[in-house]
């Protein structure tokens, strides 16, 4: 087949679908908490003895109902991992190159992955301590930390 | 939950990657036919002698390479039609379509068999419409290689109704 | 169909479905089903060997979703298989279940179909099945009046839009009493010829109510071993056989198309298999998956191997009804419920639930020995699944 | 388990960067054409491939229902099909229970993906990241693939030169495969010089965007022994889930690797992978991923992937002798791929890049972002 290019050519196209996604009443909890009182919400699973964020209905390993375990995060924490972008995507919430982490909040057992900017991105290290800036026009969404900075 | 009340968020996007879409040696004769010389060309399978609009790379049924190229159309018989009442959107670019339009599947003059050609009719009112109504193809003027070459098919006024082969 | 070993359906779990499900994400919807499924078959996440996941990724447009939805079908530490056949998948999932027990690899499975509908654009979303160069767009979905312009030229306009909609208003009596249908309208038979006239057309004859619901809900089905099976379970239904048919790429085939349709050959298949001579007095129900009351109407002659105009009289006779001959979908079908990646599972799970004698209010009168479901997707593709009171007695066969 | 199933049949097109010439319909008959060509199978009622399950992603082809568009093109008009929709290797795993469940005896595998088609692969794999959570901060599986790039590298002490020596490796051995379009050789300077991609990935340590098909005929034993004198059985298979959100993993900790291992190893009796496997195909479509699936894999010890590296553990245990997944396989088709150049190494039809001696191999792939889901495969001769 592979000797007959010459009448093959390429079309311009595009996948484009409309959608609405539902936080439920879980995510909502913790977005609106996000937005009206700038608080970081985790939820602890009792049996397993961890803070998870971010937020779930039920801990996936023993499959408690965690929709109303809340707990009060700090708003700031540690870099327990990172990864300087240096590509660009249209998904990409900043130009690069810029940093996405992975930052254990206090008063958290997993980290949380955000971005963190405030800073040249080389000199961001695991261990560094950071805190949340929050946007001043939130929305319900998890950009409503509009990054972590350098405590 | 008991918060009967609670401010549930929703968060709407329309989400689109950019495609570039092969179109094939296959479907590439066909469109650049359609571009090139206003031609509607099926190909055939080589053992069931079946006719495939558009050209297929491969026979379904006999599961063997398709072959040789044929011009068909551009007048041919409606088989079956489709007036559709509901807008939804266009896959390009996500918004509502213009509502109603009629799809067609067209027996084309010179297919020996079943298979038509999926296209759509300039006629939306019930009432004009039938199976057997002969209707021919209008091209584009600006065309680029694409089924939408073909414009789409006009009832031919005072057609008698085609046999099918 | 040869079997290495018997699998016995020993636990379901349905979501109630719903148009609208803003108070759960794509995990938590799925985790309520699995909970259930769970619960009825009184097994926890420990019991689970692996876990079967399915849909349509651009019905939500995610990527891989069983990545995501680890969180609420508990496959996290599991194995997992996610396969996906177009409006089949649920289907799919019982076959592929199914074959994951029977194989000996996994003793206990467990098979998760959903959608969240109102996430996506449905018809959108079928659309895009179409060719990116050929008929994307020109299609509509799902949407065709093709099936009843058949109808209608073969019978005649009146009696074929009469049993259609009677078709509709039977499924719907059927639907008020599963608690877990999404659309339940009340209809009544004196209303049928004022909507044969006056619901709006979507396309040609095919009208707002002939066609199946947008639903979000999923469907949680366990899967396992005779032997856990019947250490489990006081009453599992055994998977008897499945036949899946496809068929080629395009619908282009039109005029007066002699080539037997998928439903009659995979029915044909699937009755010699299993010395099934008179389908309509052997089969004791049929969870059917009716895309619309103008193809479920169709398609009654095509599954029951039947000539003329007996499934119209089937219709018109109330044979399909709950203590009728064979009553169709006493869950309601798809034209009440229809999350698509979940919904070939339902048939199949409701089904399961009639042979198992646990369906409520919507059991049929009779004893359900024999049970059959169907799948339709893609280009008129079909699946059966035949479900047992009994488990099949196993030969050393060929397949 | 009485009942056994090797793989009988190997076919691909060639993969490579872009394949604008051809559809998916194009590339697959390709690889069903040579398959029906080796065994001398066709699709009839009786004998013939009666099932086949494909492997495609509907968002990369971006079409719903993908392998509708592959029915007429693998065969599939009035038969069964299904659709994997996972990495390839699971497919094998499912095509494997069908035989052992006894509903087949015959199964066709097919999986095509073209990369080239979207914008970029990392707009599609973004889209497996949840909408509230996780979308919006941009992540998609190379940025997932830099946060475990660099837990992984503090944990086994791996260096940025290591990982270099790992794509100049690749590509020296890519270059023995005839059916990879070539990837120029590089120097390890080059490797370090080229563009930082998610830090510490950078370009040349990245599978360049691949488009092909790949597919086996797997059959049960007395099928197989018609089908080929060199069947190659699949003895065991075994797969894992992580945790989704990345937090809640130990990114460095190869949790779920180590659990698809075990059940592939105990399925196939093997005790210690180390002494008992001849070769590896392992699914490293970034480079970090070489030693760190070798660990999970068990061919070191945990953490000791820098260790292994610097004594040659790749060509010790032969893993990667196609060039593996960096020299270039579209990701969804990176396990059956592996598995597929497992099986060419045991009937010995692996050309230039041929080991001695090899009865045993283990094969693998990845599915999901950091490695969630992973798949072992072992087969023998």
């Amino acid at each position: 087949m592979s000797n007959t290019h010459e009448d093959a050519f390429v079309v311009e196209g595009k996948l484009a679908l409309p959608y609405q996604y539902f936080a439920g009443t879980v995510g909502s909890r913790f977005l609106t908490a996000l937005r009206d009182e700038c608080k970081i919400l985790g939820q602890r699973c009792e049996k397993c003895g961890k803070v998870f964020i971010p937020p779930r209905a039920t801990c996936e390993r023993c499959f408690s109902d965690l929709s109303g375990a809340w707990v009060e995060l700090g708003t700031s924490g540690m870099v327990a991992n990172f990864t300087v972008i240096h590509y660009e995507e249209p998904h990409h919430p900043r130009k690069a190159p810029f940093v996405i982490a992975l930052i254990k909040l206090d008063g958290a057992d997993t980290p949380l992955a955000h971005v963190v900017a405030g800073v040249d991105p080389s000199s961001v290290a695991v261990g560094m301590l950071v805190k949340a800036v929050f946007a001043e026009n939130r929305i319900g969404s998890i950009m409503d930390i509009n990054h972590f900075e350098p405590a | 939950m008991n918060d009967v009340k609670q401010e549930l968020i929703v968060l709407r996007q329309i989400l689109s990657i950019p495609q570039k879409f092969s179109t094939g040696p296959v479907m590439g004769r066909f469109l650049k036919e359609l571009r090139d010389n206003r031609r509607i060309m099926a190909n055939r399978c080589p053992r069931c002698r079946r006719f495939h609009l558009p050209p297929r790379e491969v026979c379904a049924i006999c599961r063997a390479p398709s072959g040789e190229f044929v011009e068909v159309g551009p007048e041919g018989v409606i088989q079956s039609y489709d007036i559709v009442y509901y807008a939804s959107p266009d896959p390009l670019t996500g918004e509502a379509r213009q509502a109603p339009y009629t799809t067609v599947n067209v027996l084309l003059d010179g297919v020996q068999g079943k298979d038509t050609l999926w296209h759509l009719l300039n006629e939306t009112d019930p009432t004009r419409i039938r199976r057997g109504l002969r209707v021919r193809a209008i091209f584009n003027e600006q065309r680029t290689g694409s089924i939408h070459d073909i414009k789409y098919f006009d009832i031919i006024e005072g057609g008698t109704k085609g046999a099918a082969q | 169909m040869a079997r290495n070993r018997n699998v016995g359906i020993i636990g379901i779990g349905q979501t109630r479905h719903s148009s609208h499900r803003e108070d759960v994400n794509q995990p938590e919807m799925i985790h309520e089903a699995v909970a259930l499924a769970l619960e009825d078959a009184g097994m926890t996440r420990d019991d689970i060997d692996c876990v079967v996941h399915g849909n349509m990724e651009l019905f939500e447009m995610v990527h891989q979703p069983d990545m995501w939805h680890v969180i609420g079908d508990g496959a996290y530490g599991k194995p997992g298989y996610r396969l996906t056949t177009g409006g089949t998948t649920g289907a799919t999932l019982v076959c592929a279940a199914d074959t994951l027990v029977a194989s000996g690899l996994y003793d206990v499975v467990l098979a998760v179909g959903f959608e969240k509908l109102q996430e996506g654009h449905t018809t959108g979303g079928i659309t895009n099945m179409a060719d990116p160069l050929w008929g994307r767009e020109l299609q509509t979905g799902a949407l065709t009046g093709m099936a009843a312009a058949a109808v209608i030229e073969e019978f005649g306009a009146e009696r074929a839009k009469h049993a259609a909609m009677k078709m509709r208003v039977i499924m719907d009596r059927h639907a008020m009493l599963n608690p877990n249908a999404h659309r339940q309208f009340g209809f009544t038979e004196d209303m049928i010829p004022t909507m044969v006239e006056n619901v709006p057309p979507l396309v040609g004859e095919l009208r707002l109510v002939h066609m199946c619901s947008q639903s979000d809900g999923a469907c949680a089905m366990i899967f396992a071993s005779e032997d856990v099976a019947k250490k489990r379970c006081p009453n599992p239904a055994w998977m008897m056989d499945h036949v899946t048919v496809h068929r080629e790429e395009t619908f282009n085939l039109f005029g007066n198309v002699e080539e037997i349709t998928t439903m009659r050959y995979a029915a044909t298949k699937l009755y010699e298999r299993n010395g099934i001579t008179d389908p309509l007095r052997q089969i004791d129900v049929f969870e059917m998956y009716d895309p619309s009351s103008w193809w479920g109407l169709d398609w009654i002659r095509e599954f029951f191997l039947l000539d003329g105009d007996r499934h119209l009289r089937m219709v018109e006779n109330e044979e399909i009804g709950m203590d009728g001959l064979i009553p169709i979908n006493p869950s309601g079908g798809v034209v009440a419920t229809n999350p698509i990646g979940a919904t070939a599972m339902i048939r199949v799970a409701e089904a399961a639930l009639q042979v198992r004698g646990a369906a409520g209010a919507h059991q049929v009168k009779k004893e359900v020995n024999l049970a059959l479901a169907s799948g339709f997707g893609g280009t008129l593709w079909t699946v059966l699944v035949l479900l047992s009171k009994n488990p099949p007695v196993l030969k050393e066969e060929r397949p | 388990m009485t009942r056994r199933a090797a793989i009988c049949a190997v076919a691909q097109t060639i993969f490579e960067r872009d394949k604008w010439f051809q559809r998916v319909q194009g590339m697959g008959w390709e690889v069903v054409e040579s398959l029906i060509k080796s065994t001398g199978l066709d699709f009839s009622e009786d004998r013939g491939i009666k099932q086949v399950v494909t492997v495609s992603d509907d968002v990369f082809d971006a079409r719903t229902i993908s392998d509708s568009a592959m029915t007429d093109a693998v065969g599939a008009h009035y038969r069964c099909e299904e659709k994997v929709s996972q990495d390839g290797a699971q497919a094998v795993s499912y095509a494997l229970a069908v035989v052992l469940s006894g509903h087949q005896d015959v199964v066709m595998i097919v999986g095509h993906c073209k990369e080239s088609q979207g914008q970029s692969r990392n707009m599609v794999t973004h889209l497996a990241f949840d909408p509230f959570f996780t979308r919006p901060v941009g992540l998609d599986y190379l940025a997932a693939a830099g946060l475990q790039a660099r837990a992984y590298m503090d944990k086994s002490r791996v260096t940025p030169e290591q990982l270099a020596e790992v794509v100049v490796r690749s590509r020296g051995n890519a270059a023995k495969n005839p059916k990879l379009e070539s990837l120029p050789p590089v120097t390890a300077g080059e490797v370090l010089a080229s563009p930082m991609l998610a830090d510490p990935i950078r370009e040349f340590m990245a599978c360049p965007v691949t488009d092909g098909a790949i597919g086996l005929i797997i059959a049960s034993e007395e099928r197989a022994r018609e089908l080929t004198d060199k069947p190659v059985w699949i003895t065991g298979v075994g797969c894992c889930y992580d945790s989704f959100f990345l937090g809640d993993r130990d990114l460095a900790g190869n949790f779920p690797l180590r659990r698809a291992a075990q059940s592939a190893y105990r399925m196939a009796g093997i005790e210690n992978a180390a002494t008992q496997v001849d070769l590896v195909e392992l699914s490293d479509p970034y480079a970090y991923q070489l030693p760190m699936w070798a660990e999970g894999l068990g061919l070191c010890e945990d953490g000791g992937g820098g260790a292994w590296l610097a004594g040659g553990g790749p060509d010790k245990a032969r893993v990667n002798l196609s060039g593996g997944g960096l020299a270039g396989t579209p990701m969804i088709l990176g396990g059956l791929t592996r598995v597929a150049e497992a099986a060419l190494q045991l009937r010995g039809e692996a050309g230039q890049r041929q080991a001695k001696g090899v009865r045993r191999a283990a094969a693998h792939g990845v599915t999901g972002p950091a490695g969630q889901l992973q798949t072992v495969v072992i087969l023998e001769r």
